[in-house]
């Protein structure tokens, strides 16, 4: 493999699996903030089809979008499929659970008074739910990066909804795939130990970005 | 290792493990092969399916005691390094060029796969290639060399299978080569049909090799040399020659007991 | 400033899974603007409650608040509009991440207060519960102590209309619980506010607060839990007794029995000294006991316990310890009429719950 | 598929995995009890490794013990390649940071006082940790459901490792691949399915089994 | 029983990432078997650290602690075992998950009592703290007295060698508190317990304590933290003084400046009655106040209370009270020696800490 598909295989994996961990927690963060923040009614069942819903393999993900996006499908208009917009859509589907389930029980730890307290202080419901999470901002990055991994790493959607087109939706687990079932068995691993070096870079940068001088781990 | 008990088979001693090409495991034809080896000789065929070159890997690494391949370079080398002994070709069938119903590069015409391949290029069509090394991608490339060059633009490689490549090729109405067993074996391509088949360069041959013990020691031989003799039985050439898959016609053509068709083929 | 800032009418609330049956039911409620409103009750009693339904944090189930002439619960903004005037310092307060400084101007910069005013407000705060300098310490590893006043600060920075307080003063050394008292008193003064909190020190309520809530089991009441005894109650049919120790009796009238609670209401005991030479009290409930203290209440009443079998508070004027020569340590003869016993509580002994 | 072999092919993912969930929770849960009751020189880096090593695709931790487990590997002796053992072993080391980190995150939920306490009431270590985790117990759950989830729903390991060998090491996850491969989408999806309403069965057993009527969640 | 419980030499303690500078060294503190000791000192000054190395949850980072006669750091065990005979309840205690019942027995189920013994040390320790028939109930939801009691009760039933309490009747109401007291009397009578608690109620501590160990800073002070003021030092060369409040001084000898609180021992204010026809008192150092409070402390001994332009404790003899015409609500006159205020906490005004 050459060193400008190398580099672009990685800048297809940071940035489709970095968009999904966003976009994912953009959602799965608030969610769990709803759910740790009352009981209702109901509840019990979100959180049992969340959990269930992390069993999901990410083959059963791929087909459903792909049965979406494919020409005749749905959604086959937006000429999605093999793009790396699709891989970023499925990713999104296939971590959101884990990062509502990481995220909940982050949640879960910030006190109940903290939220009680800034309401007393004068804090709309809004800022209150800011500040849970400003409470629980360590635990929660670490459901954001298990999310991020968890993209990262995972093959299934990004074949199936990428393609694994080269120059255009390789990334480093794909191109593993094919090192692989090309039987060069040392390339897959290299680029394997280059994914974990990579992310190992990103958990340093955001994780000692964050932390600040409090120094809570 | 477990079997639920309604699977044990009675004396289920011997076993043989095969690596395989996909074609021949995805087609569902090992399934029949399996139980029918079972029923003559009592030996529980167990096998993974991979690709050509990772199945040659598998068994260099001395994980599998047979192997089915569809790639003729890859199989000398792999006899020349000493790890296998014994190739005897099984089946064969054809590769073809499939693309969009309309054809629009106007395929259908060409006589030969040359042919075929450069109205491809000069068209402007895309074209789809497995692109890993698999039997399939290196024939593609030795066509390619043929008709003059691969094109610069329209030229995707998925790195996958080739019912992955197929349907990547459905979507972006692109030509592709691809081997009959797959293409009638897999449902849902509407997208596409065959445009360039028959020529003699398309044959695609399908060998047997055992594992040599001499260079592997744990490899099973016996058993290995019950399914070579099984396969280019009669009996089992009968079997691939009617195996008929999900496509409702027959897949393989049986090839052993074709006469001046052997190791030197 | 004159008028009412809350005014509850009929109010009710009650958990939905409780660990004791509990509601807090009030008829009417009314706490005038500036003025300073002690919650007294035994544990339980519903203090904390109230005073988050004070703070708009619970919601009634029943009845009517107002606060300032509005309904706090019309409208979501409406409940947020009216915490930011009705500040609550919860018992045992939390404390945000991060430095004293951030967790004091916390409500400030919810209110966008300018920095810099912020910063003095601040830097005021601090200085009132005598942790001047340590706004850039993190709240992690506080005493106790230090916590609640770093919570205090944050409630004071904000100069709220209202200020609730919930045992302000429990966790503070003797000397800043006083400070905190007068810093109470100068808010009235200074902002106009409006104080209402609970505490367990009786002569805290009394010394602070121009009137006092007394709560029991979720119920106005209106006697002090002061001298509360519980027992068992015996009866001859005409006089009921329970016996709080062996041999000592409270003595009512009437037929009772089961689990009850007696309560004396401090101004209806006499006291006589033991050896004053006077005629000697006789009758059912008279208790011997010694003087352990006395308190000013106001400048004319004092308020004095008494040790003995059992512990006894009592409220008279100034003029008649000295008349009656009741001074420190001194033995005493106490003495309350059968009638003037209030029994409460009256419940089966099995399902008993603390009063 | 016929039926015998869907009902084998379900036992190996719920054997395999099952397994995989119980062994890596025994060593997790315990490592995450250590890593939240004390601060110590090289935590941080711990946790770091830790939520790196969630990145590690299938595929490398596939090749990692093909390597060790191949004939010709240093425990090839063993003649564990392509065996329930294998996928075991490898879905073990797959789902070991997922659960480590989750159940960091649980418990840490858990007010440092309660170890105290307990060491205040006479407990020894060894039972204040009993009690933590007693305190954790529902988000501890939650934890090894959700590795079990990432255990059963993974395919690379169980191909590669368990080989997807028929009446053997086939699994759900890798007769959904087999069907996809095939063009069998619909079998593929089926199979899902049925995948998502074990696991969902199995976590309303476990849940409602340990929540018990503090009706915590 | 006699002996000693605790033996404590040269020891020192402070926290690895403080908020503030502190350490908390103590030269020598001997605990007498069945000995009330309380712990008294103003915010911060140590008394939660000191009852944690009591309980060996903190271990000294020097100095020598001996648990009846042993080292209970010698080995790990050693500290768990020793545990076992020295309960801390803490601060503002923690009630795991799930019933109350669980919670009182969760000690005796550690040390492996039978079951009918535990259920019934269950039912006695929560009649104790008036919780009877509670055992059954959540712990969520408790109010705060309810919960502080079941704590208590947690630490009761398990009738130690040694109790250590952390401010214990902080949130209780005055009843359920007095009673607590009468509790841990009993407890070192009927069981030979040696009680450690720390108040912030000097009261409390001169009732119930057979001695007290006075904290500031982490330090041991032999005077009570009572009577301290803080200021700013000015100075003439030959005398200095602060003002705690605009135009009253404290007077002292010697040059000072900076940052300082005196602090006065009760023992060495005399009161006289500002009406009582005597010799009016001059000089530094005389203010003008009314008695608030007046406390029996021993047999012998009043405590009173002063308010004014500052409040102040003095101890005097009881004959003295009547001698002098000191009685409550009466105006009197304080005095005390320039020579008798301590000066402590010399620091500069920047780095001020609170006292
Ligand atoms: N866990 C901790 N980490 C760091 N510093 C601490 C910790 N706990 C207490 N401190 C500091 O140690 C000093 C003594 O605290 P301690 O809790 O012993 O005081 P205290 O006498 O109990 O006070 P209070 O009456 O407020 O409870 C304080 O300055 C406090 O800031
Ligand atoms: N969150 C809650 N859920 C259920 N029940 C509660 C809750 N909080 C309090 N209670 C119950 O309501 C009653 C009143 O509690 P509250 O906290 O108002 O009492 P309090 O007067 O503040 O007592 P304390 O002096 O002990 O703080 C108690 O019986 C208590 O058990
Ligand atoms: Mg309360
Ligand atoms: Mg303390």
């Amino acid at each position: 493999m050459i060193a400008r598909e190398l580099a672009f295989a990685v800048w297809v994996s940071l940035k489709t699996s970095g968009l999904a961990a966003l976009i994912a927690s953009a959602v799965a963060v608030p969610a769990a903030l709803f759910l740790s923040g009352r009981d209702f009614r109901g509840k019990k069942i979100v959180l049992l089809v969340n959990q269930t819903w992390m069993a999901a393999p990410t083959v059963v993900i791929g087909l459903l979008f792909y049965s979406l996006l494919s020409r005749n499908g749905p959604l086959g208009g937006l000429g999605l499929l093999y793009t790396q917009t699709a891989m970023t859509v499925g990713q999104i589907f296939l971590i959101l659970p884990l990062v509502v389930g990481f995220s909940y029980t982050a949640l879960r730890q910030v006190d109940r008074r903290a939220r009680q307290t800034a309401l007393t202080l004068g804090a709309s419901r809004r800022q209150a739910g800011w500040i849970v999470l400003r409470e629980a901002r360590f635990p929660l990055l670490v459901a954001v990066l298990a999310g991020f991994a968890r993209a990262i790493s995972e093959v299934g959607i990004a074949m199936m909804l990428g393609g694994n087109i080269r120059g255009a939706t390789r990334n480093i687990t794909t191109s593993i795939a094919l090192e692989t079932a090309k039987g060069e068995f040392r390339n897959g691993v290299v680029l394997g130990v280059l994914l974990l070096v990579i992310t190992l870079g990103i958990n340093i940068l955001v994780q000692t970005g964050l932390r600040g001088r409090d120094g809570e781990s | 290792e477990d079997t639920p008990p309604n699977m044990a088979p009675a004396g289920a001693g011997r076993t043989l493990m095969l690596a395989t090409t996909t074609s021949v495991d995805a087609t569902g034809l090992l399934d029949v092969l399996a139980d029918a080896f079972k029923a003559d000789s009592g030996i529980t065929l167990k096998w993974i399916a991979v690709g050509t070159g990772a199945a040659l890997k598998q068994a260099r690494d001395g994980n599998a005691d047979v192997v089915i391949v569809h790639a003729r370079k890859l199989e000398e080398q792999f006899l020349r390094d000493g790890f296998g002994v014994n190739r005897r070709v099984i089946a064969r069938n054809y590769f073809m060029i499939v693309g969009p119903p309309e054809d629009p590069a106007g395929v259908a015409s060409c006589r030969s796969a040359a042919e075929a391949l450069g109205r491809i290029r000069s068209s402007g069509a895309s074209f789809v290639s497995r692109g890993d090394n698999s039997g399939t991608h290196t024939r593609e490339l030795e066509l390619w060399a043929l008709a003059g060059g691969k094109p610069e633009a329209a030229y995707l490689e998925t790195g996958q299978g080739m019912a992955e490549t197929l349907r990547v090729a459905a979507e972006r109405r692109a030509y592709t080569l691809t081997d009959t067993a797959t293409f009638y074996g897999l449902r849902g391509l509407a997208g596409l049909k065959p445009v360039s088949e028959n020529a003699p360069e398309f044959e695609n041959i399908y060998a047997v090799i055992a594992v040599d013990p001499a260079r592997v020691p744990t490899a099973r031989y016996g058993e290995a040399m019950s399914f070579i003799a099984f396969l280019t039985s009669p009996r089992g050439q009968r079997l691939i020659g009617t195996f008929q898959g999900q496509a409702g016609r027959p897949l393989f053509e049986p090839l052993a007991a074709v006469a001046g068709v052997d190791l030197a083929k | 400033m004159s008028g009412l800032v809350y005014r509850l009418k009929d109010i009710g609330y009650s958990y939905p899974y409780a660990p004791a049956r509990f509601s807090l039911d009030l008829d009417s409620l009314e706490v005038p603007d500036g003025g300073i409103l002690a919650l007294v009750g035994p544990n339980g009693a519903g203090k904390t409650t109230l005073l988050m339904l004070l703070a708009f944090l619970l919601r009634p189930a029943r009845g009517r608040l107002e606060f300032l002439g509005r309904d706090p619960w019309a409208t979501d903004d409406a409940a947020v509009l009216a915490r930011r005037d009705a500040v609550l310092l919860t018992h045992h307060p939390y404390l945000f991440k991060g430095t004293i400084g951030v967790n004091v101007a916390f409500g400030l910069k919810i209110r966008r207060l300018p920095e810099d005013e912020a910063g003095a407000r601040v830097r005021d705060a601090l200085a009132l519960v005598e942790l001047d300098g340590w706004e850039g310490k993190p709240v992690s590893g506080l005493s106790a102590g230090q916590a609640q006043r770093a919570a205090i600060a944050r409630a004071l920075a904000l100069r709220p209309r209202v200020l609730l307080l919930d045992e302000p003063t429990a966790n503070l050394d003797a000397a800043l619980g006083l400070r905190m008292e007068a810093v109470l008193r100068e808010a009235v003064h200074a902002w106009g506010t409006t104080v209402v909190f609970s505490t367990h020190n009786f002569s805290q309520a009394s010394r602070l607060a121009d009137s006092i809530l007394y709560l029991s089991d979720g119920q106005r009441v209106e006697f002090s839990h002061e001298n509360c005894y519980s027992g068992t109650a015996s009866t001859d049919g005409r006089t009921s007794w329970i016996e709080p120790k062996p041999g000592v009796r409270i003595v009512f009238p009437g037929e009772t029995r089961g689990h009850v609670t007696c309560v004396i209401d401090p101004a209806e005991i006499r006291l006589v000294a033991a050896d004053g030479g006077g005629p000697v009290p006789s009758g059912p409930n008279v208790f011997r006991g010694r003087v352990s203290r006395m308190e000013a209440m106001d400048p004319d009443t004092a308020l004095v316990r008494t040790s003995g079998d059992l512990v006894f508070r009592a409220t008279l004027p100034l003029r008649a310890l000295e008349a009656g020569g009741i001074s420190l340590s001194r033995e005493v003869l106490l003495t309350f009429e059968p009638g003037s016993v209030r029994v409460v509580g009256e419940r089966p002994a099995e399902a008993r719950e603390p009063s």
